[in-house]
């Protein structure tokens, strides 16, 4: 099976205080993969863990190997001749579960990531904001607004941008924290069929605390619990509708 | 259905007393510049001072204080900003803090020693490099800029520091570098207080009296290059206030602060327009 | 009046005005003010101008200037003047400087603008670079008028506000030419004769030097009481010897 | 993109490059000059140190007195200025629109241009006229000075307090107000705290600012020898003022070198202020967030 | 049937943009009302409008009239006269959508608002506090970490601290702009427990994208479309288990 993403002996501690500790896994790099866990868990620092986001927080202390497939190649993101972090977070997308746009124009938001990529072209750019907008569905409330700051839209808006900001970027790997916990269900809907959409062009790593979400998209399932993973599950070995969602929430 | 905020007493009762201390100063500036200006007149208006022979020209020292002050300015903003840039983001860290570190004593150096220290480092530098008497717009302009830089740096980065707080790690995941963070993020978030330091600089710039006395040689000419001595509106002021009383070089002390009143209010205007225009625009 | 008169006796005086005579006011405060602490003696700088201003709006006591009253400022506040010390005025190079004479006519030609190079007036060539004090000085009022003879002055002239400024500008710029009190010739200034005569306090006091100027004490009306103790005390043998250690040659009373 | 990211970094490398070099090149000059005359002698003259401190005896060719001037002088300098100057900073930052909000920064604005030395004239001319109408017997003296400073340091302390409360992210005062916090209570315990260092940046600059300026106090009230400052109405001797009286007058090569020693102490005493001034604004930060 | 809310007319609208335009409701005293909409439908906007929160903002402007039930009267709460903007909000208490903690630590974030009420009394307080902590289910993750800075805990964590904040000030009437959406299934539960069981002592209006919770909770629910009312629609007017459900996601 291919892999995405290789993960040995991480341990992350903030301040001395443990948020992951001695977790391995290797995701698939086919499919979502799915964190699941309670409040608090490690799932974000996990996910921060993949990125080397975890390094810009205060009291950051770190151990363990993380390997990506980038590129077709596994690497290892740690060690400093492989990848610059800088390179890294471009081809490894994020989207945060506390919306976090810039403080600029809706436009401004996603297309200053895209102009600091070599080779940018402004029209092409522009279709590719045009595109993510319409994909997280917010292209038809924000079209003549492009040029409002972006923190004067509403929550969901806000998270549906920094969606798109993401897409707009077309990382290689999508680390999603909890990307549809503040949009109603229609726009959930719209989002989920967007990523399950593009399954086959990137790996995914995302957090969800909804089981129906986490069993519709996700292919593998990673319980987290005080740091440590509980079980690491496969879809296929689940059984068939009501009985998964059942045997899930009881292992969380 | 609008809130009306109801502003706290203390902060009301402040916000007055600084306007009226203000227009109290303006109105005395104001009142003695026109009382000089009706008693001297047009003497004032040429281009020689020889009080001994009754000339009484200002005008060189007005463009010496305008070219002065607009120089020093430029250079000390833009170097302001390149300091802001450094702390946050493009140099190393150690560096970073050394420099803020400077930034900060150095706004208690007082300018005597600016001045002092000067006559005896850069003016002879300046002389034997490249030419004329060492006391010179050049050496005062250096200085100057100097001077204010502490004052805008400081001004500017309280509000680096929370724009920063705010976007880095967004921006770190994005695949900005700290540096991209500075120049594309925080940079154009914090145009505000960047203008509003250069506002301070110029102020500093334009009212500071010493370094000008010290350092640009005070002759009354047309200054054309930078090496040419100059004297300033405010040197001028305190040359002929240490040594005459009465008198039309005495009334033209009172002119003079007018003038750089004016100046600076005329300046002020300019500034808000032009940054009202490039707020427009971006 | 000697020492002994400011026993018993109490209160504050405020001196301010020219810098020259700080020296020696300060000097006089401290043996005063020692002797009897209950005497408060302020001294402050500011020069003629302020000294003149302070005094005669009645801000301090007595007012120093290092240049005669004008007409309309004696009528305007009715200031009364108490000439007390000679300073002698010199004009001074580099040292490094191989000039050691000057003539008056090229001093004037120097300040006038005429003559721009050292090369003229005998010494290795150089643009000169000139210094002057600012109009109103003391120093200046003597030089212009006793040295260049009221000889026009070019606009390019530079500008210094005191006569420590004037003595590091020459003392680091090989090709100045300056002119400060004799009281601040020291060795990193050279004075070179003026007309033949080596400017120095002893010919400024037989009169051979002739570029001099007075220091004056200014009080508003005669003086009574402390100030009056004070200028006494000024002109005193004690007080003269003050004046001769600050460098600058004692006046009688009453000059 | 790249090429205006490489300009700023050009600029940055250039700017610190140019700052710091100057201020060691100065500090370097200072302290070979300054650093072997700063004994007792030059605080203390010929008394001995434990009567100058007491006040017992009188100061001569010693610093002591324009030292402690000095220290009084900033104080009773920030007593005057400092509230009226951040409250009118967070007025302008929070509670003035419009019209107002712009003439009034625009009033301090130019009271930032206003020469210090025309500052020290108005001082002047004020004592004059309290002489003529209200009190004939006011003199120029401590408090005159510390007033026109006063004013001087105002612009700093303004600007620098309401750009570092308007650049606090809003959704904190939209926490604030969520929770029923007054306006009064928002400032006391969220906007002023926050805005700490910031502000704080001001206060220093004020500091810096009243401890150095020659042109104000020299017309309102500075002498060259007073002893201790004996009151509110009474002159007084300050640091930058001995500075350039003795770069001014230096007749020997001796006294030049004690002005360099007052100018190290002078600076080593804003140094000091600034040191604590940061100390204190630390506790409190750290008071304020309860965060260890 | 006793109300806490009246809202008559209420328009609001930010930089000329109506968000919620001619809007009439009368919510029940008793039990939970649940505001329900797409994202960007005004859901925060029309929540905000009754603790007077809009005003704070740039741009806005607003009509119409809001009368809440506070210490058992009717208040217009929009006259000045009847009361300050201050006391109504201490006593309508809101939880944000995005978690706000400020800038400090817990124990300050919780007992700093406390403090600031007349009559303040510090073991009181801090008895307030833990019940609140542990009410949200907070208490063992942070009893030892009371006094880190808020902003390093996990996004869940800040939200239930910013819920635990607002129910230490005991406000009447509480305000809650989806207070579970970053929760996992076992942290959201012990919230709506808790939130049932406060029904009777407080009066709740919220906002909810999941339906689920929505029928668990609210017992009156406000469809709200591109600032408008689509329907009104109290519990006992519902059938019963999944056609509910049903019926309700045809409403979004
Ligand atoms: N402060 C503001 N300034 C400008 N526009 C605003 C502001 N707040 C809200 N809006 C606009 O008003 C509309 C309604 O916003 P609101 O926040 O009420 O939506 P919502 O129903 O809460 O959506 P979500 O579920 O995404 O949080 C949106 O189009 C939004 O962009
Ligand atoms: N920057 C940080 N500084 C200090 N502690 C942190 C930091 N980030 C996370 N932690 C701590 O690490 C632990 C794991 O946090 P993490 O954010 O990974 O949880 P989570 O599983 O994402 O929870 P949630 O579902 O609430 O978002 C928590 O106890 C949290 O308080
Ligand atoms: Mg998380
Ligand atoms: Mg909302």
């Amino acid at each position: 099976m291919a892999l995405c993403a290789e993960i040995k002996n991480l341990s992350v501690s903030f301040h001395g205080r443990k948020a992951v500790s001695q977790v391995s896994a290797e995701l698939p790099a086919e499919g979502i993969s799915v964190l699941l866990g309670r409040s608090g868990s490690g799932k974000t620092t996990f996910l921060r863990a993949l990125n080397r986001l975890n390094e810009t927080f205060q009291g950051y202390e770190g151990s363990g190997k993380v390997c990506l497939s980038l590129g077709g190649k596994m690497k290892d993101i740690y060690s400093a001749d492989q990848l610059t972090p800088t390179d890294l977070r471009r081809k490894v997308g994020m989207v945060f579960q506390i919306p976090n746009p810039l403080p600029m124009s809706i436009r401004r938001n996603i297309m200053l990531p895209l102009q600091l990529i070599p080779g940018f072209n402004r029209s092409k750019a522009e279709d590719r904001m045009e595109t993510a907008l319409k994909t997280t569905g917010l292209w038809e409330e924000v079209k003549d607004r492009l040029d409002t700051p972006a923190n004067r839209f509403s929550g969901g808006q806000q998270q549906r941008l920094c969606l798109a900001r993401t897409l707009a970027l077309e990382p290689e790997i999508l680390l999603l924290d909890e990307p549809t916990a503040s949009l109603d269900k229609k726009s959930s809907e719209l989002i989920e069929d967007y990523l399950i959409s593009l399954k086959n062009r990137y790996s995914m790593v995302m957090v969800s605390h909804n089981i129906r979400q986490a069993l519709k998209l996700g292919s593998f399932f990673i319980f987290l619990r005080e740091g440590k993973i509980v079980t690491a599950i496969s879809k296929k070995e689940l059984p068939e509708g009501k009985e998964a969602e059942k045997i899930m929430s009881d292992l969380l | 259905m609008k809130d009306n905020k109801n502003t706290p007493i203390w902060l009301k009762a402040s916000a007055a007393y600084v306007s009226s201390l203000m227009s109290a100063l303006f109105i005395f500036i104001a009142l003695c510049a026109v009382d000089g200006l009706m008693k001297s007149g047009p003497s004032l208006f040429c281009s020689v001072w020889d009080p001994e022979r009754g000339n009484f020209g200002i005008l060189p020292m007005i463009w010496a204080s305008g070219l002065l002050s607009l120089s020093s300015l430029i250079t000390g903003w833009t170097f302001s900003v390149g300091c802001c840039c450094f702390i946050h983001g493009f140099g190393p860290r150690w560096a970073a803090r050394f420099l803020a570190n400077i930034l900060r004593i150095m706004t208690a150096v007082p300018t005597v020693v600016y001045g002092f220290a000067s006559v005896f480092l850069l003016v002879p530098l300046i002389r034997n490099g490249l030419g004329g008497s060492g006391f010179s717009w050049l050496t005062a302009s250096i200085v100057l800029s100097l001077l204010i830089m502490p004052t805008m740096v400081l001004s500017m980065d309280s509000a680096f520091k929370t724009i920063e707080a705010q976007t880095s790690i967004t921006s770190a995941a994005l695949g900005f570098t700290r540096e991209q963070n500075i120049a594309m993020v925080v940079l154009p978030a914090s145009k505000q207080w960047i203008w509003s330091s250069a506002l301070l600089g110029f102020g500093r710039a334009a009212g500071d009296t010493l370094i000008p006395t010290m350092l640009a040689g005070n002759a009354v000419q047309y200054a054309n290059t930078p090496l040419d001595a100059m004297r300033t509106l405010t040197a001028h002021i305190g040359l002929v206030l240490s040594s005459d009383v009465g008198g039309t070089a005495y009334l033209s002390l009172f002119v003079a602060g007018g003038i750089l009143l004016f100046v600076s209010i005329s300046a002020n205007i300019l500034f808000r327009l032009m940054r009202k225009k490039i707020w427009m625009q971006g | 009046a000697p020492i002994d008169a400011f026993k018993g006796q109490k209160g504050t005086l405020d001196i301010s005005g020219g810098t020259a005579h700080i020296p020696v006011m300060k000097e006089a405060a401290k043996r005063i003010m020692s002797f009897n602490p209950d005497i408060r003696i302020t001294v402050a700088g500011g020069g003629s101008g302020v000294g003149v201003k302070q005094v005669g709006e009645g801000l301090v006591t007595i007012g120093n200037t290092g240049r005669a009253l004008k007409k309309e400022e004696i009528s305007k506040y009715g200031l009364v003047s108490f000439a007390f010390a000679i300073d002698g005025v010199a004009v001074v190079v580099n040292p490094a400087n191989r000039i050691n004479a000057l003539t008056s006519q090229q001093v004037i030609d120097i300040y006038a603008g005429k003559i721009k190079d050292w090369k003229e007036v005998g010494g290795e060539s150089g643009t000169i670079n000139v210094f002057g004090r600012e109009d109103g000085s003391g120093t200046r009022e003597v030089f212009t008028e006793k040295a260049i003879k009221k000889g026009e002055l070019a606009p390019s002239v530079n500008v210094v506000s005191s006569n420590g400024a004037m003595k590091t500008a020459v003392a680091q710029d090989k090709r100045a030419i300056g002119y400060v009190g004799i009281g601040y010739i020291d060795k990193s200034i050279k004075a070179p004769t003026f007309d033949g005569t080596v400017p120095s306090q002893e010919n400024a006091a037989n009169g051979k030097y002739k570029v001099t100027r007075n220091l004056y004490m200014n009080t508003k009306g005669q003086p009574e009481g402390l100030t009056k103790l004070f200028i006494d005390y000024i002109f005193s043998p004690e007080g003269v010897e003050i004046t001769k250690d600050s460098g600058y040659i004692p006046l009688p009373a009453g000059k | 993109m790249d090429a205006r990211i490489k300009l700023l970094r050009i600029l940055a490398w250039l700017s610190a490059f140019f700052v710091i070099c100057s201020f060691l090149m100065l500090i370097g000059f200072l302290i070979y000059h300054g650093a072997p005359v700063i004994n007792t002698s030059l605080f203390f003259g010929n008394t001995a140190p434990l009567e100058a401190i007491t006040g017992s005896r009188p100061v001569w060719d010693g610093i002591w007195p324009a030292f402690i001037g000095t220290l009084c002088l900033v104080g009773l300098t920030m007593a005057i200025s400092l509230l009226p100057g951040i409250g009118c900073g967070i007025y302008l930052a929070r509670y003035s629109e419009g019209r107002k909000k712009e003439m009034l920064s625009m009033a301090v604005d130019l009271l930032a241009s206003v020469p210090s030395i025309v500052m020290g004239l108005f001082g002047f001319v004020l004592i004059l006229f309290l002489r003529r109408t209200l009190a004939p017997d006011a003199t120029t003296c401590i408090s005159l000075a510390a007033f026109c400073l006063a004013l001087l340091v105002m612009p700093a302390l303004v600007v620098t307090t309401r750009s570092s409360i308007e650049s606090l992210p809003d959704s904190l005062v939209t926490t604030g107000i969520s929770l029923g916090f007054t306006e009064q209570q928002m400032l006391l315990h969220i906007l002023i705290p926050a805005a700490g260092k910031g502000i704080l940046g001001g206060i220093m600059l004020a500091m810096g600012r009243a401890a150095e300026d020659t042109a104000v106090i020299m017309l309102t009230g500075v002498v060259v020898n007073s002893g201790l400052p004996a009151g509110l109405g009474s002159k007084f001797e300050a640091l930058p003022f001995l500075i350039f009286y003795t770069a001014a007058q230096y007749t020997d090569q001796e006294e030049l070198l004690r002005g360099f020693g007052a100018a190290m102490v002078l600076l080593m005493l804003s140094a000091a202020l600034l040191y604590a001034a940061s100390k204190l604004q630390r506790t409190m930060e750290k008071h304020w967030k309860g965060a260890r």
